[in-house]
C-alpha cells in the first residue's frame, strides 16, 4: 500500500494524538499528563492544518498550548498532590473503563464509519485556490453574521475572568456599601436619647454625662 | 484519500479514551478536567472535519466558540480547584460529597 | 273564593309570625290575642265555606295561587283544592285548633315560652291547612313535612328536658322514614302520570292501571300502582303512627298537653288518613295495597289498644288509645270505607281532643303529676272535667248515640263486609279491639276520677276545678263529641257528600253494603245495642269496673298470672328496644366504621397519606443513588448516553 | 357602537383591586378603616350584580354581557368574559357571600384583619372570574389563582393543625387541575381557539373524549368533592377560620360542579354518557356513605363538611342522570334533574354557608367545635337557636326551605332512570335529618351544660342581621324558587337539547 503525503501526515498525527491521549489518562504524574495533553493539542493542530482550518489550528496552539495548558501546569505545580493516592482503585476501574470505552467505540464506529461517511458517501472536497484565505473568510463571518455571538463570547470570557479572580482572591475586601434596610429601620431611640436635666446646681455632673452619651452615640453611628 | 470517516473515527477513539480516562482517574480533579478538554477536542475535530467536507465555514465558527467556552471553563474550573484546595487542602474527589442526598 | 281560602290559610301564619318574631313586644296578651283572632277568623270562614258547600252555593274549587317553578314542560304550582274532603278537614282543623288556642291560655299560663308556644300552634294550623288544601303532591309534601317540623318543635317545647328532646328527635326521624316512602311514592306518581297535579293524576289513574304498568325492583315485578300506593302509605304510616312506625307517638307525649290534643290526636296524625282518602282513586286500583293498608291498620288498632291497659301515665293511655283509633281509621281505608274513615277522623278529633284536654285539665289540677296511680276520686274536685271526660270516654268506646259509636260501628261493619286478603283477620282485630278500648278507657277513667284518693296531701289541698279558659273548650268540644254524628252521619257515611272527592270501585264499596241496613241515625244507634261490638264494649266496661274499682287486688293477680304477656306489653312489644338496641347501634356502627376505616384508614391513610409516604419512600431509596461524588454522576451520564444511543440506533445496528 | 359598561370586569376587578389596596393598610390603628373599606367594596360588588340581573335576558342561552379582547394573540387566547344562566346565579351568590364573610370576620379575627379581608375580597373577585370566563385559559387562570388566597386564609388564620390541612387541600386541588390544563390545551389546539364555546362545538372522537373526560373529572371531582377524593374537605374546614369555611362550602365547591356543566357535559358528551353510571354510583355513595360517616362525627365543622359532600352528591347525581333521561326522550325529566342540581348548588351555598357561620358564632364564644362541649345553648341564645333551627332544617331538606328544592327535583328525576337511584338518594331524608338534628339536639337543647354556656350572650345585631338575611333567602327560595329556575331555564334547555347530544355523528351536532 502506498501512502500519499496527506495520508502520511494524517496517520502520523492521528497516531501521535491517540498515543499521547492515552498517556494523558494513564500517566501517574500530573505534570507529565499535562505535557502529554500539550502534545495532543499540537497533534490536533496538525490535523486541522490538514483540514485547511489554518486559523483555528494556529489558535489552538497559541491559545491552548500557550495559555490554558500553562494555566494547568501552573495549578498542578502549585497544588501539592499526593501521587500515590491518585492511583488508588486504578485496576479495579480499568475493566469498567474499557467496557464503556469499547461500547462507545463500537457504536461510534458504526455511526461514523465508512458506511455513512466514507468517501463514497462524501467525496473529499477540492482544495481551495491560493488566493483563498481562511482567516479572512472566518473574520468576515464572525464580524457580520456572528457579531452578537462573538460579543457574547467576549463577555463570557470576561465573566470567566472575573469569576476566576473572585474565586481565588484572598485579600481583604474593603468595599463600602450602605445597608438601606438598617438605615430605614432606625428609630428615634437609636439615635437620640432625651435626658432629664437636673437643676443647675448639679449641672457640672450632667454635662459630663451627656458628653459621655454623645460619645456613645457616635460610636454606634460608626458601627453602623 | 482520507475520508471524512477517518477523521470522525479518530475523534471517536479520542472520545472513548477520554471517557475511559474519566472513569479510571476519578480521584484527581485535574486529570478529570484534562479529560474534559480532550472530549471537547474530539468534538472540535468532528466540527472541523465536517466543515471541511461540507465546505461550510459555520463549523469552524462553532469551534471558535467552543474554544472560547472551553477556555473559560478551564479557567473557572481551575479557580474552583484552587479555592477548593485552599479550603479543604485536598482535591480528592472522594471527599467532595457535599451533594450527597 | 281565592281570597277566602288565602285568608283562612294565611291568617294563622300571620299570627304565628307576629307572635314568634315580636313576642317580646306584644307580650302574652298580644300573643294569644293575635293568634286566636287569626285562627278564630279562619275557623269562622271555614264553617261558612262548609255551610256553603252543604247548601250547594259554593262549587268545588281548584285554583292556582302561584307558580312554584317550571322545568321544561312540567310546571309545579302551589294551589288550593276545595272540595268536601278538604272542607271537612278545614272545619275540623280550625275548630280544634281554636279550642286548643283558648285552652292554652290557661294551660301555659306563666310559662317562659308562652309566646313561642302560640306561635308554634298557629304555625301548625297554617301548615295543616296547607296540607289539606293542597291540590298537588308538592304542596301536600310541603304541608306534610311542615306539620312534622312543628310537631318536632312542640314535642321538644320544653327543651331543657332530656326526655323531650329525645322524643322529638325520635318523632322527626321516624316520620322521616315514612316520608322517605312518601317521596318515592310521589316520584313514582310523577313518573307514571307525568304530573303532580291531583286532577291530572286521578284522571289518568285508570288509564295507567289498565295499561298494567309494572316496575322491577330487582326482586319480582310490581304493579306500578301498587308500588306507588304502598310507598305513599308508608308515608301515612309514619305520620299516622301505624305499626311499625308508631314508636314516636307515645313518646311525643313529652310535649305540652294542648299540642298532644291538637297535633298528636286530632289533626296531624290523621293527615295520613286524609291523604289516603284523598288518594282513593289510586288506592282503589290496587287490592294489594288495600290489603296492606287493612292489615297494618288492624294490627295497629288491636295491639296498640292492648298496650293502653298497662300504661300508668294518663297521657300515654290516651296516646295508645289514639294509636288504636288511628288503626281503626286506617283499617277502614283498607276496606275502601274512606267515608267512614273520614267520619271517624272527625268524631275522633273532637272526642280525643276532648279527652286530651280533660287529661290536661287534670294534670294542671294535679300540678303536673301524670301518674294515674297517684290520682283518684278527682270527680269530687273537678266536676266539669269529670263530666266532659266521661262524655269523651263514652264517645271513644262507642256507646250508642255518641258520635264515636256511629263512626266506629260503621268501620267495623265495613271491614266485616270487605273481601280482601286479610279482611277476616282485620275484622276480628277490630272487633276485639272494642273490648280493649273499653277496658283501658274505663280503667283510666275510674282510676282518675273514682276510687280512693291516692294523691299526696299537698296536692289534694290545691286540687280544684280548672279556670274557665280551660273548661270552656272542654265543654265546647264535648258538644260535638256527643252530637255531631246525629246530623252528619247520614250524609257523610251513606250520603253523597264525599262523592266528588272520594272514588270507590263498586266491587269493593263496603259502605254501600253497610248502608243497606241503614234507615236513620236513631235506629242505627238502637240497632247498635244488639250487635257484638256493643256487648264487647260493655264487657270491657264491666271488666274495668271489676278489676280496678270493685276488686283492685285482682289486677295484681292477673298481671302475675300473665307475667310474660305483661312483660311484653310493658316493653311495648320491644319495638323501642329493637330500635334502640339494633337499628340505632347498627347505623352508628356503620357510620363510625366507615368514618374510621373507610375515610381515615383506607382513603386518608392508604390512598392520600399512603401516596405521600410512597413518594417519601421512593425518595429515600433514590437518595441512596445520590452519592454526592461527581464522578458517579458523570458515570451515570455516560452510561445514560450509551444506553440512549444504543436504544436509538439499535434497529439500524441489527441491519 | 355604543359605549358599554364592562359589568363583568367590574365584578371581577373591583374586589381584587379593593383587596390589593387593603393590603397596604396594615397597622392596628387602621383596623376599623379597613373593615369599613372592605365592607364597602363587598357591598358595591354585590350591588353591581343587581343591574346585571335585571338586564339579564333569560330567554336565551347565549352568552351575555360579553367582553372580548385579545390577550395572547399568538396562542389565540382571549380576555373573553360572558355569562349565561349557569354563571349568573353563581356570580350573585359569590358576591353575596363575600358581603356576609366580611361581616362575619368583623370581630372574630384578631390579627392582620386587613390582610384577612383583602384575601376574601380578592377571592370573591377571582371566583367571579371563574364563573364569568368564556375563555378556557382565562378560566384556568382564575381557577388556580383563587386557590392562593384560600391557601393563605387557612394557613394563616387557621386552627392548630392548619399546615397539614392546607397542604392537603392545596395538593389535592392542584393535582386535579394539572390534568385539566392539559385537556384545555389539547382542546384549544384542536379547536384553534380557547373560547369555551368553540370547545363545546368541537367534534371529538371517542377515545379523545375519554381522556379529556377523565382529565376534567379529576379536576372537578376533587373540587366538588366527590367520593373518594373528598377527604381534604373535612380537614380544610376544621382548620379554616369561619369565613374560610363559608367561602369553601358556599362557593368553592360549586366551582367543581360548575365545571361539570360548563366543560364535562358539553365538551365530552359521549364520554360523559359512557361514564354516567359510574358518576351516578359515586354520587350515590357520597350520599349514603357520607351520610353515615357524618353521623359519627364529633366535631361540628366536620359534620357539616361531610353533609356538604353528601349534598353535593345530589348535584352530581342530577347532572349525570340527564344522559339516561335524554336518551330515553324524557327531556322534561332531564331538565328537571339538571335544574335540581343547579338549584341544589345555590341553596347549598346559602345553607352550608349559614351553618358554618352558626358554628363560627359558637366558636367565637366558647372556642370549641366539639359537640360534646356544648349543650343547652338554646337557653341562653334563643334568637340564635331559632335561626340555627331554620338552617338545620334546611340542611335536612325540609320543604319550604331551599334545601328541599334541589333534592326533591333530583330524586324525582332519578326515579325516572332507575328506582334504586331514587331509593338510595332518598335516604338522605333520613340520614340528613338524623345527623343535622342529632347535632342540633346535643348542642342546643337540654339544660345549660355549664356556667359558661348559661352566661352566653345572644347574637349581636351584626350577627343577627347576617344570619337573618341568609334565613330569609333560604326560606324565600324554598317557597318560591321560580326566579332561580327562570334564570337558568334557557341555558338548561339548551344544554339538554344541544349540549349533551352525541358528537360522534354529525346529525347530533347542534350548529348555531
Amino acid at each position: 500500500m502506498e501512502l500519499t503525503f496527506q495520508q502520511l501526515v494524517f496517520y502520523g498525527f492521528s497516531t501521535l494524538l491517540l498515543l499521547s491521549a492515552l498517556m494523558v489518562i494513564l500517566s501517574r504524574n500530573s505534570v507529565k499528563a499535562v505535557m502529554f495533553l500539550v502534545l495532543c493539542f499540537v497533534a490536533t493542530s496538525g490535523l486541522w492544518m490538514l483540514l485547511q482550518a489554518e486559523f483555528l489550528a494556529v489558535a489552538l496552539v497559541l491559545v491552548y498550548v500557550g495559555a490554558v495548558m500553562v494555566l494547568f501546569l501552573f495549578v498542578v505545580m502549585m497544588l501539592d498532590i499526593d501521587i500515590a493516592a491518585r492511583r488508588h482503585g486504578f485496576t479495579k476501574l480499568l475493566p469498567l473503563a474499557l467496557l464503556v470505552a469499547i461500547a462507545f467505540l463500537f457504536i461510534l464506529h458504526w455511526l461514523v464509519g465508512d458506511n455513512h461517511f466514507g468517501l463514497e458517501q462524501m467525496e473529499a472536497p477540492s482544495d481551495h485556490d491560493a488566493s483563498y484565505s481562511n482567516i479572512r473568510e472566518l473574520g468576515k463571518m464572525l464580524y457580520t453574521d456572528y457579531f452578537y455571538p462573538f460579543e457574547l463570547a467576549a463577555v463570557i470570557l470576561l465573566v470567566a475572568m472575573v469569576a476566576a479572580i473572585s474565586l481565588t482572591f484572598r485579600g481583604k475586601r474593603s468595599r463600602k456599601s450602605q445597608d438601606i434596610d438598617k438605615q430605614v429601620r432606625v428609630t428615634k431611640a437609636d439615635r437620640l436619647r432625651v435626658i432629664k436635666m437636673e437643676s443647675s446646681s448639679s449641672s457640672q455632673q450632667t454635662d459630663s454625662k451627656s458628653d459621655e452619651e454623645s460619645n456613645e452615640n457616635k460610636d454606634k453611628e460608626q458601627d453602623k | 484519500m482520507i475520508g471524512l470517516s477517518d477523521y470522525l473515527f479518530v475523534a471517536a477513539i479520542l472520545f472513548a479514551i477520554s471517557v475511559a480516562g474519566i472513569i479510571i482517574n476519578r480521584k484527581n480533579v485535574i486529570t478529570l478536567l484534562m479529560c474534559i478538554e480532550l472530549m471537547l477536542l474530539s468534538v472540535n475535530i468532528n466540527f472541523i472535519a465536517f466543515s471541511r467536507y461540507l465546505d461550510d465555514l459555520q463549523g469552524q465558527i462553532f469551534v471558535f466558540f467552543i474554544l472560547t467556552v472551553a477556555a473559560a471553563e478551564a479557567a473557572i474550573g481551575l479557580a474552583i480547584l484552587v479555592a477548593l484546595f485552599r479550603n479543604r487542602s485536598t482535591i480528592d474527589v472522594e471527599e467532595l460529597n457535599q451533594l450527597k442526598g | 273564593m281565592q281570597t277566602t281560602l288565602l285568608t283562612i290559610v294565611l291568617l294563622p301564619l300571620m299570627g304565628a309570625l307576629i307572635a314568634g318574631l315580636f313576642g317580646k313586644q306584644i307580650g302574652e296578651r298580644g300573643a294569644h290575642g293575635v293568634t286566636i283572632i287569626g285562627v278564630g277568623v279562619a275557623c269562622l270562614l271555614s264553617f261558612q265555606l262548609m255551610w256553603g258547600m252543604i247548601e250547594g252555593d259554593i262549587p268545588n274549587v281548584n285554583l292556582t295561587i302561584y307558580q312554584w317553578g317550571t322545568m321544561g314542560g312540567l310546571s309545579l304550582e302551589v294551589g288550593f283544592l276545595l272540595d268536601s274532603l278538604s272542607a271537612l278537614m278545614l272545619c275540623v282543623v280550625t275548630f280544634v285548633s281554636l279550642m286548643v288556642h283558648i285552652y292554652t291560655i290557661g294551660y301555659m299560663k306563666g310559662d317562659p315560652g308562652y309566646q313561642r308556644f302560640f306561635s308554634y300552634i298557629s304555625l301548625f294550623t297554617f301548615a295543616m291547612l296547607m296540607l289539606v288544601l293542597a291540590n298537588n303532591f308538592l304542596q301536600l309534601f310541603f304541608g306534610w313535612e311542615a306539620v312534622g317540623l312543628v310537631s318536632y318543635l312542640l314535642i321538644g317545647f320544653w327543651f331543657k328536658k332530656d326526655s323531650a328532646v329525645f322524643a322529638n328527635l325520635k318523632a322527626f326521624l321516624v316520620n322521616r322514614v315514612g316520608d322517605f316512602g312518601f317521596l318515592i311514592g310521589i316520584a313514582g306518581v310523577l313518573y307514571y302520570f307525568g304530573s303532580l297535579d291531583y286532577q291530572t293524576v286521578f284522571a289518568q289513574a285508570t288509564v295507567v292501571a289498565a295499561e298494567g304498568a309494572t316496575l322491577s325492583l330487582g326482586f319480582g315485578e310490581w304493579s306500578a300502582i301498587t308500588f306507588i300506593c304502598i310507598c305513599l302509605f308508608i308515608g301515612a304510616m309514619g305520620k299516622s303512627a301505624q305499626v311499625p312506625l308508631h314508636v314516636w307517638l307515645p313518646d311525643s307525649m313529652e310535649g305540652p298537653t294542648p299540642i298532644s290534643a291538637l297535633i298528636h290526636a286530632a289533626t296531624m296524625v290523621t293527615a295520613g288518613v286524609f291523604m289516603v282518602s284523598r288518594m282513593s282513586p289510586l288506592f282503589e286500583l290496587s287490592t294489594t295495597a288495600l290489603s296492606f293498608v287493612l292489615i297494618i291498620g288492624a294490627i295497629t288498632a288491636f295491639f296498640m289498644g292492648l298496650l293502653g291497659i298497662v300504661q300508668n301515665d294518663i297521657k300515654r293511655v290516651v296516646a295508645y288509645s289514639t294509636l288504636s283509633q288511628l288503626g281503626y281509621m286506617v283499617a277502614a281505608l283498607g276496606a275502601s270505607a274512606y267515608a267512614a274513615s273520614m267520619f271517624h277522623l272527625m268524631t275522633h278529633a273532637f272526642f280525643k281532643a276532648l279527652l286530651f284536654l280533660a287529661a290536661g285539665s287534670v294534670i294542671v289540677g294535679m300540678h303536673h303529676v301524670q301518674d294515674i296511680r297517684k290520682m283518684g276520686n278527682i270527680r269530687k274536685y273537678m266536676p266539669i272535667t269529670w263530666i266532659t271526660a266521661l262524655i269523651g270516654t263514652l264517645a271513644l268506646v262507642g256507646m250508642p248515640f255518641f258520635s264515636g259509636f256511629y263512626s266506629k260501628d260503621a268501620i267495623i261493619e265495613a271491614v266485616g263486609h270487605a273481601s280482601l286478603v286479610g279482611s277476616d283477620f282485620a275484622y276480628y282485630c277490630l272487633l276485639f279491639g272494642v273490648f280493649f278500648t273499653a277496658l283501658y278507657s274505663f280503667r283510666m277513667f275510674f282510676l282518675v276520677f273514682h276510687t280512693k284518693e291516692r294523691m299526696n296531701a299537698d296536692t289534694r289541698q290545691h286540687l280544684q276545678e280548672s279556670p274557665r279558659v280551660i273548661w270552656i273548650p272542654l265543654v265546647l268540644l264535648a258538644i260535638p263529641s256527643v252530637m255531631i254524628a246525629w246530623w252528619t252521619a247520614e250524609p257523610l257515611l251513606f250520603g253523597n257528600f264525599f262523592n266528588d272527592a272520594i272514588r270507590v270501585q263498586p266491587e269493593h264499596n263496603t259502605l254501600a253494603m253497610v248502608s243497606r241496613q241503614f234507615v236513620d241515625v236513631w235506629s242505627f244507634a238502637l240497632h247498635g245495642f244488639q250487635t257484638l261490638p256493643f256487648w264487647l264494649m260493655m264487657a270491657g266496661l264491666f271488666t274495668a269496673l271489676l278489676v280496678y274499682v270493685i276488686k283492685p287486688s285482682l289486677s295484681e293477680s292477673i298481671a302475675n298470672q300473665f307475667a310474660p304477656l305483661k312483660r311484653l306489653l310493658d316493653n311495648h312489644y320491644y319495638f323501642d328496644a329493637f330500635n334502640q338496641k339494633v337499628i340505632v347501634p347498627i347505623t352508628m356502627m356503620a357510620g363510625k366504621g366507615l368514618s374510621k376505616f373507610g375515610d381515615e384508614k383506607l382513603i386518608d391513610g392508604l390512598a392520600v397519606n399512603g401516596s405521600a409516604k410512597l413518594v417519601n419512600a421512593v425518595g429515600q431509596i433514590s437518595r441512596k443513588f445520590q452519592s454526592g461524588y461527581l464522578y458517579h454522576y458523570a458515570l451515570m451520564m455516560l452510561i445514560g448516553l450509551l444506553a440512549a444511543s444504543i436504544w436509538f440506533f439499535w434497529p439500524q445496528l441489527n441491519v | 357602537m355604543t359605549y358599554q359598561v364592562p359589568w363583568l370586569s367590574l365584578l371581577i376587578w373591583l374586589p381584587v383591586i379593593g383587596g390589593c389596596i387593603l393590603l397596604f393598610s396594615t397597622g392596628e390603628k387602621k383596623q376599623t378603616f379597613s373593615k369599613w373599606f372592605a365592607l364597602t367594596v363587598a357591598i358595591a360588588t354585590f350591588l353591581l350584580t343587581i343591574p346585571v340581573y335585571l338586564a339579564f335576558d333569560n330567554t336565551t342561552a347565549a352568552l351575555q354581557f360579553v367582553e372580548r379582547d385579545i390577550w395572547f394573540d399568538s396562542l389565540n387566547i382571549e380576555y373573553f368574559l360572558g355569562i349565561d344562566g349557569f354563571s349568573l346565579p353563581l356570580i350573585m351568590l359569590t358576591s353575596f357571600i363575600a358581603v356576609i364573610v366580611v361581616i362575619a370576620g368583623w370581630r372574630s379575627i384578631e390579627h392582620r384583619v386587613a390582610m384577612y379581608l383583602a384575601a376574601f375580597l380578592m377571592m370573591s373577585g377571582l371566583m367571579n372570574g371563574v364563573f364569568a370566563s368564556a375563555d378556557a385559559i382565562l378560566f384556568y387562570v382564575f381557577w388556580e389563582a383563587m386557590l392562593i388566597p384560600m391557601f393563605l386564609v387557612i394557613g394563616i388564620w387557621g386552627g392548630p393543625n392548619r399546615v397539614y390541612a392546607t397542604i392537603k387541600f392545596f395538593l389535592y386541588t392542584f393535582l386535579g387541575s394539572v390534568l385539566m390544563l392539559i385537556a384545555l390545551i389539547y382542546l384549544g389546539i384542536e379547536a384553534q381557539s380557547f373560547s369555551i364555546k368553540s370547545m363545546q362545538q368541537l367534534p371529538l372522537p371517542m377515545n379523545a373524549q375519554h381522556y379529556i373526560f377523565w382529565a376534567f373529572l379529576l379536576a372537578f371531582a376533587v373540587k366538588v368533592p366527590m367520593w373518594p377524593v373528598h377527604t381534604w374537605l373535612p380537614d380544610a374546614h376544621v382548620e379554616a377560620p369561619t369565613g374560610g369555611s363559608v367561602v369553601l362550602a358556599a362557593i368553592m365547591l360549586k366551582m367543581g360542579t360548575y365545571g361539570f356543566v360548563r366543560f364535562s357535559l358539553p365538551v365530552t358528551p359521549d364520554a360523559s354518557f359512557y361514564w354516567a353510571d359510574m358518576m351516578i354510583v359515586l354520587s350515590l355513595v357520597a350520599i349514603v356513605y357520607i351520610g353515615l360517616v357524618a353521623l359519627a362525627q364529633k366535631d361540628m365543622k366536620k359534620l357539616i363538611a361531610y353533609s356538604s359532600i353528601a349534598h353535593m352528591g345530589f348535584v352530581v347525581l342530577g347532572f349525570f342522570i340527564v344522559f339516561a333521561l335524554a336518551t330515553d326522550n324524557k327531556t322534561d325529566a332531564a331538565i328537571m334533574g339538571l335544574q335540581g342540581g343547579l338549584v341544589q348548588m345555590l341553596s347549598h351555598g346559602f345553607i352550608s354557608g349559614a351553618l358554618f357561620l352558626c358554628i363560627g358564632v359558637l366558636y367565637d364564644r366558647l372556642h370549641s367545635r366539639q359537640i360534646n362541649d356544648y349543650g343547652g345553648v338554646a337557653n341562653a341564645m334563643p334568637k340564635f337557636a331559632a335561626l340555627f333551627m331554620v338552617f338545620a332544617m334546611a340542611n335536612a331538606g325540609l320543604p319550604g326551605t331551599s334545601g328541599f328544592v334541589g333534592e326533591f327535583l333530583v330524586i324525582l328525576s332519578s326515579f325516572q332512570t332507575n328506582i334504586w337511584y331514587a331509593l338510595l338518594a332518598a335516604t338522605t331524608l333520613i340520614l340528613g335529618a338524623a345527623y343535622t338534628l342529632f347535632m342540633y339536639r346535643r348542642v342546643m337543647f337540654g339544660a345549660a351544660k355549664n356556667k359558661k354556656i348559661a352566661a352566653l350572650d345572644d347574637l349581636s345585631p351584626r350577627e343577627f342581621c347576617m344570619l337573618l338575611l341568609l334565613a330569609i333567602l333560604v326560606i324565600m327560595f324554598g317557597v318560591w324558587p321560580a326566579p332561580m329556575f327562570d334564570v337558568m331555564n334557557s341555558s338548561v334547555e339548551h344544554l339538554v337539547e344541544c349540549g349533551i347530544q352525541s358528537k360522534l355523528t354529525l346529525e347530533g351536532m347542534c350548529i348555531e
